[in-house]
């Protein structure tokens, strides 16, 4: 169960190789990967930046990582998250499991999604041809969050 | 008795305040978040707009999202920001 | 929309890539790696040997992507799947939904694998130490499919 | 008039007959798959264990799985399987 907070692309695929190859119990790895789409509320963004807490975010996505944990049974998991500076096309986020079954790890995938994207401390700016502005977040988000 | 408490602020708050962080010794009668908010809204006019309850303004104590009603003791570390965009 | 069938071994990191770097609209990858366990109902599982109606199998798979992309908005999708034999910790199937959005992709991505599990013709022969044996099909994949 | 067509059998149907494709010249009284069915069962005793409607058995026509009642016309290619168990 690792979480990663840091400036650097990752490797998807790598990390779904390690994650696996870790147990032969393991039969099912649900994966999810954002990235920044180059047009957010009808406007072009041409660069984002990712602003966070340190030392809060990490705890953050841990507690996600055990809630989610005491829901499903998961074998292992990992949540990569960057901040920083980041273009159209670029890696955000990536959250693992790793089950025995597929409909486990979907589960805890998507829970831990929708956590993510209500209770760790992330901030995006964006910029766009009118200048820089605040993401602003999403009822949808709460809402997404609320069904578990 | 006296609480020394350490605030941070992030993202539009940071900007609109021009403060990321900063230390506060409370006053007796600020006991906890909704009193600090209340605390800080007096400071001006850019504080006012931030912290009188019109804005969605999340807490943290010591690195855990808290409600208004969490109480604040002595060496926290109390942080504010608006909701959060990640992922 | 790409369906492969396969002996070959996948990497899900490239194809992860390749199907988000095509379009900066996708905002949301969703991925399901399915690999071999090493137990199955309570016994060693050494090797598995995967047989498939080829013809069949492909249209299948085509069909379900065409499926989910009626009932959510898929950007892109792809289905890889081996077939012969393979052993535990060895890739089985690989299912990628690409979206503008992480619900749609999460949602198709499980309807796929839900479909694909009750639908597509592959057949699962395992090596046990009490010598090889066809794999039952299991009833929660029946109500697993039934959900949607 | 004589109907020909192909018919396979996969996974464990292919092991426990023996056989895994084959050319057959229906009687004019086999026109759906249920009929199919009883005509195989005929065949003997590993014919009649898979298709005497104990075993759950699936059927595809042209590549798309059917029902009992689905119609077979001359140059179909008709497939028998177990249930899947891919994935």
């Amino acid at each position: 169960m690792t979480v990663r907070v840091q400036i650097e692309d990752f490797d998807a695929g790598a990390e779904i190789n390690m994650l696996r190859r870790s147990d032969a119990n393991i039969g099912a790895v649900a994966a999810f990967v954002g990235q920044v789409r180059d047009l957010n509320e009808g406007d072009q963004v041409s660069e984002l930046v990712l602003e966070h807490y340190p030392g809060m975010t990490e705890k953050s996505l841990q507690a996600i990582i055990e809630q989610a944990k005491e829901r499903w049974e998961v074998i292992d998991a990992l949540i990569v998250h960057r901040v920083g500076k980041l273009k159209p096309l670029d890696q955000i986020v990536l959250v693992l499991v790793a089950s025995s079954h597929r409909k486990e790890a979907f589960a805890a995938c998507e829970f831990m999604m929708d956590y993510l994207k209500t209770e760790a401390p992330f901030w995006k700016k964006e910029q766009t041809p009118a200048g820089s502005r605040w993401v602003e977040a999403k009822t949808s988000d709460d809402e997404a969050k609320k069904r578990w | 008795m006296t609480s020394l408490i350490k605030v941070l602020y992030f993202a539009r708050l940071k900007e609109n305040l021009n403060y990321s962080t900063e230390d506060i010794d409370l006053p007796t009668d600020v006991a906890n978040v909704a009193q600090l908010k209340a605390y800080l809204a007096q400071r001006g006019e850019a504080w006012a707009n931030l912290f009188n309850g019109k804005q969605s303004i999340r807490a943290a104590i010591n690195h855990a999202l808290v409600d208004n009603n969490a109480q604040i003791k002595d060496g926290d570390e109390v942080a504010f920001f608006p909701p959060v965009t990640g992922g």
